[in-house]
């Protein structure tokens, strides 16, 4: 057993906490947010073409750095000190995820566009009436033709393909029957309707009618086992991004608790306010702990039920943190000035992505608990 | 001890009832279901219906414009404008500075005053809190000294900033705690000030919250002359008023009435959401937060309940009300987590303007569209007030002695 | 609405407390549970002779005082606050009220007994696979005998009579076919294991092999909504006293706070201390308002759904409170010496009698809340 | 970064569980099955055959009968023992005063107590609480006055009162903090002193606990003469001797493998429990709390083994160790809880002597037999070794810098 990360590891998070640190400040993030574009293309190229982190879980093979799940445990952990808008979840560790898995000619096709930051890629499986659930999929793929809608798909409205679930046979919730596709965004018969998210990205309903969809764009037939280890390595990747946003909340909060006077005393100073910021602080390490199994665990026959169990308590942590950061604050923290309530959106909207923490618990008991 | 109503009671909810069918505006339901914003004119409108009949303020002494009613005709009153789901009215007004002004006002402020916080012709705002005074508001600092005008009548010079101003924007007028006697210590030297929002130096600037609504304020006061008659109570005593309507805002804070109308909205959005094929309202763990908060929020309704029994048979409201603030609000954030938590996915799509071009549109259930601003924005309520942490400072030292 | 007890519920309670003040302090009563009967007959004798409360919830027609439910409420109040253990639940409460609902000769040949205090009555309900399912009966009563086995009878050792569940018809769990007995505690027949409890009074397990059981005995045919009616008011009951030890407990627990010292101050002094009781005292305040709230509606529809409510806040308010009020004592909290400790186990005991809190809120869940 | 056991770890902890099935004393395995409680001679049955094997104390450096274990051993022996359910050993030797003795105390010292831990032969006690000091142990007044005794020699006569001082009635040896310069304020001025149990003077008395357990006592101290050479490190500096055992006795006690035991155990308990016709874990609110546990028991074994990685990379147990026995002991206690839950009914029955006379016998499940005593008797965990309020305080202080 080892903790310890690699030297390039660390480097690889140096290098990119120096360069979040330096061009990408709350007010440039900001900015980015009010152009109402949900991403800035600038910053993207810039992770591609000077910092190069886009190719980090990559093989060698594809030009990247032959990482995997640690490297982007690492670079979403600094991605979220910075809440940064821009797609790597998406293109990178679940289009990418895809591609890696399912290898052949169109992983070496676009897995070198990723890097390059041409290939963008956004994730259209969640549906409106299935919540967190990957196989209520209504969305057909019958006679090449693909029919459905895809709801609140992130990044869409700038992404180069599309990554779709969408069935081939069996009825609307059947684990069998379901095909994982890649098509071009800008395919004929698809349309969307963008809007913002809550913390500042772009997302859209996606609507495919009749999308001729050839048997080069299926990547896996009967995919569902596919589809959820790609959502299990996504899942971990969102809970070390989440590590990084609580670690920014909480050491904002311990800031401002030791400055900020009440009373004739730093509100600091009060016991409870003490109590509290230890309890956050209990909770963040042990978000990172549970990140930490999970990723190393990715490859295991344990992966699902350590996911599971690691969202569970991400989620639980995001909710803790999130509250009592903006409570400490006072009124200040629930204002658009200050940046610990866009942490806070972002820690919010985190506890539901891939599923809430009763959905995880209860993934969790029906792979473990039987009665 | 008895939890039945009177025959009279039962009429008298009955016409209650009747009334609100009959009168309440309906536009406002319809503004409502589609989680669209209130506007000050809505506001308003349900305001007007009721000062016409004389049911705008319950809870104030017959003589200055009160019902009459008893407790439990306010309880059935509050019960039933929650039920049928009636616009909350403006406190500031009504709750805040009325009970202030017919408490400790002169015969003049209260001819001048409190006719028009019935009509509604007025709207209040309230300046309390300021940058560097949140939770500790005896440390404000805005100025007003005295002096003598060039007509010979006494006036005060205000200088200084509020913040968290609600609904500043709208305001008419708005009641100020000053600084009169700046060598005093904390609460002492502090005066209550009724100030016209048209007089020249106040500047008011939004504070954006983090759903994105433009609620609070900062409020600036820069030589603003306010003359002496303005003054509410004694000069340096204004800190009597301020505990007073503390203690009077807590009672109301509980929010019983409303609360029962959310859960039963959220019951209703978790019977029409599927989760696996099923409504979310079958999930266990779903239906058992449910299942908490009604139960919390019975027994904060029988605390509230016993609370007032105590009210009428002669004690006053205490600092037990602190209680009802912190389950009060509590229960009320726990609310939105649900809505927050029903809608899913849906859940991250924001559809308010990001202050630059609307680009608001239908997606996802209606009940979904307000979820994370409302989930954001209603964190205030265990900050505002006097902050929960406050209020348990308070019950430990006033009810527990500790 | 009215939430003021009448003169004479208030001089019920003000005699009853004084009595309990004189003669029942703490030491009197671990006397009582060191002598390990359970009980103690003398006190018994003085409830119904000098006190007179054994009449308080029965009819003036039987000798009573004329009350009901609120009386209960005062009364089972005040034991709780002495955490008194002699039978006034199962005698008066539990057996009082199954006689005062089916009435007739039984109730008129019995009731004066139990206000004279020589009967006494045991609850043989539950069953050992039963849990908290009063309609889960394997004790049969078939051709007049009864047989079967009963679990923890709470003063069965020093009953004169038995009220006991017993299926004449339907499956184990079937909702019909059980009849409600009152039969002699001395019958052939009947064989019991007696022991303690945790919080000092007698218990046993009663077994039943063929005892004659004749028509005189059998109280209600079909009686589980009967049985269930007089569980909730027992639950009640048990609320109230729940919310008297509960009160002990806080106002135990600030006293010692106010006067401990550690680090130089009292411990009360520490916020986080007092944001503690504070907690506690809200959690007793809510224990109480529920407590009224159902003992009101116990002549109403919404019965078992408001007993459920509050059965399930008392249950976590005495957990809550019971944790704390040792914890804030530290170690002297959990030693035999105080009288600390023993609240918190009665506190702890409660938790879980008549159904824990998962049970009357899945109870509560299953009247009110259909999806 | 990697969760995998090299194959050399594999191969060790191969020879751990032949070690442990050949060599555990299985009559301890009946007698927890049944729900009895251990003896003395139950801890020092294992505690020998451990001696024997030269497995007794896996943390101890080396050259004084350690293991020389790499962490990961070590990680694998107690997920070993505790899934095997092997009997705890008794800390007061082998994790307290050892340590103590071989980082603070002489030659002499070691050579003499350190054999007779390993060995069991002495049975070590812990006088550090009084009764007027719990969680400001510093505040402590067992006194010891230094003299020259008749023979020449360095003396202490300690005067004193001593409680909670677990086992104290077996054993043979104790180490207690005394003050031995009353004019220093607070935790200047105290040692570090061992001190033989069977000297004059002492007078050991039950405390009996709530669920009627024998554990703990108090120790009186009546003139009790203690030779000089018995002191650890300096005079008036056993302060550090406490400081660093108190740090020590953190890390273990998260108790990760003995509660990874008690989740199987209650699963099993909530599989053999009927509920309305199902096994109690088909409950899906039992089945959750079990679920919750087992997520926390996860998030706080792998911070233990982060922190462990820290130390081996040459941080020492610093005060994140509060951490662990926070979370640890909630753990703790919360398995209780659901211990006492699953025995529903039969958690009422009391199955122990009251002191005078057992009545015992076997009623309900053997599960729940022990279930009230245990969950009573583990609320001392949030209590002692620093109280978990404390360890919020240390947290604060030392790793937030508040």
């Amino acid at each position: 057993m080892d903790f310890n990360f690699t030297e390039e590891q660390t480097m690889l998070r140096d290098s990119l906490s120096r360069y979040l640190a330096n061009t990408y400040d709350f007010d440039t993030r900001q900015k980015t947010v009010r152009d109402g574009k949900g991403w800035n293309p600038a910053v993207w190229t810039a992770f591609a073409e000077e910092l190069g982190i886009l190719c980090a879980p990559f093989s060698e093979a594809h030009g990247g750095l032959g990482g995997g799940a640690v490297e982007n445990m690492v670079v979403m952990e600094e991605l979220g000190r910075a809440i940064v808008l821009e797609p790597y979840l998406n293109t990178v560790v679940i289009g990418g995820g895809a591609l890696k898995a399912v290898g052949g000619a169109i992983a070496d096709e676009l897995i070198p566009g990723i890097i390059a930051g041409q290939v963008r890629i956004a994730f259209a499986a969640y549906e409106p009436q299935g919540r967190f659930h990957l196989n209520d999929v209504t969305t057909t793929l019958k006679g090449g033709q693909l029919n459905g809608h895809k709801a609140v798909v992130e990044g869409a409205a700038h992404a180069t393909h599309l990554l779709v679930t969408a069935r081939t046979g069996g009825g609307q919730r059947d684990t069998d029957g379901i095909a994982l596709l890649l098509i071009p965004a800008d395919s004929a018969g698809i349309t969307r309707r963008d809007y913002l998210t809550v913390h500042g990205t772009s997302a859209s309903e996606v609507y495919f009618e009749n999308v001729a969809v050839g048997d080069a764009h299926v990547l896996a037939a009967d995919a569902l086992p596919l589809v959820e280890r790609i959502v299990d390595e996504a899942t971990v990747a969102l809970c070390a991004e989440a590590c990084g946003v609580l670690k920014v909340l909480h050491a904002q909060t311990l800031d401002y608790a030791k400055q900020r006077k009440q009373f004739g005393k730093a509100i600091g100073d009060f016991q409870v306010i003490q109590h509290r910021l230890v309890d956050m602080f209990m909770e963040v390490e042990q978000a990172v702990s549970m990140t930490m199994m999970a990723t190393l665990k990715l490859d295991t026959p344990e992966r699902a039920a350590a996911v599971s169990m690691a969202k569970a308590k991400v989620g639980k942590a995001a909710k803790f943190v999130g509250q009592n950061a903006v409570q400490i604050h006072g009124g200040i923290g629930i204002t658009q000035e200050l940046a610990v309530g866009h942490y806070f959106k972002r820690a919010t909207l985190i506890e539901n992505q891939f599923g809430s923490v009763d959905f995880h618990l209860s993934r969790y008991e029906n792979l473990t608990l039987a009665a | 001890m008895d939890l039945n109503f009177s025959a009279a009671d039962v009429a008298f909810r009955e016409e209650v009832r009747a009334f609100i069918r009959d009168s309440y505006p309906q536009y406002l339901n319809d503004k409502i279901d589609e989680g669209e914003e209130m506007a000050k004119e809505d506001f308003l409108a349900w305001h007007k219906v009721l000062a016409a009949k004389g049911w705008i303020a319950p809870a104030w002494p017959t003589e200055y414009g009160g019902t009459g009613w008893t407790a439990t005709q306010r309880y059935i009153w509050s019960e039933e404008t929650a039920r049928a789901d009636c616009v909350r009215l403006m406190p500031f007004g009504l709750s805040m500075v009325g009970p202030v002004i017919y408490t400790f006002g002169t015969p003049e402020q209260k001819a001048k005053y409190l006719p028009r916080i019935l009509s509604g012709e007025d709207w209040w705002c309230q300046g309390y809190s300021e940058p560097g005074s949140g939770s500790d508001l005896a440390s404000l600092r805005t100025r007003a000294e005295r002096f003598t005008g060039e007509d010979g009548k006494e006036y005060y010079r205000v200088n200084g900033q509020k913040t968290w101003t609600t609904m500043a924007q709208h305001a008419d007028w708005g009641f100020f705690l000053v600084r009169t006697d700046p060598a005093a210590k904390m609460q002492e030297g502090i005066s209550f000030l009724l100030i016209d929002m048209k007089t020249p130096g106040i500047t008011v600037r939004p504070i954006i919250t983090l759903g994105g609504e433009h609620e609070v304020n900062e409020v600036w006061l820069e030589d603003v002359i306010v003359p002496v008659e303005n003054r509410v109570f004694h000069e340096n005593k204004g800190w009597t008023c301020a505990k007073f309507l503390l203690a009077h805002e807590r009672t109301g804070i509980a929010g019983v009435a409303a609360s029962k109308r959310s859960v039963e909205r959220i019951k209703q959005v978790a019977r029409n959401t599927e989760d696996g094929g099923d409504p979310l309202l079958a999930n266990p763990f779903f239906k058992r937060k449910i299942a908490e908060l009604e139960v919390d929020l019975a027994a904060l309704e029988y605390t509230e309940l016993r609370t007032l029994a105590g009210e009428s048979s002669g004690k006053g409201p205490g600092p037990e009300s602190s209680l009802l603030k912190i389950k009060g609000t509590e229960i009320q954030q726990r609310l939105t987590e649900l809505a927050l938590e029903a809608a899913g996915t849906y859940g991250a799509p924001y559809f308010r303007s990001m202050g630059e071009g609307d680009n608001s549109f239908a997606v996802g259930p209606d009940s979904a569209r307000r979820a994370a601003p409302v989930y954001f924005n209603m964190r205030k309520t265990s900050i505002y007030g006097g902050s929960n942490e406050i209020q348990r400072n308070i019950i430990a030292k006033m009810v527990l002695g500790l």
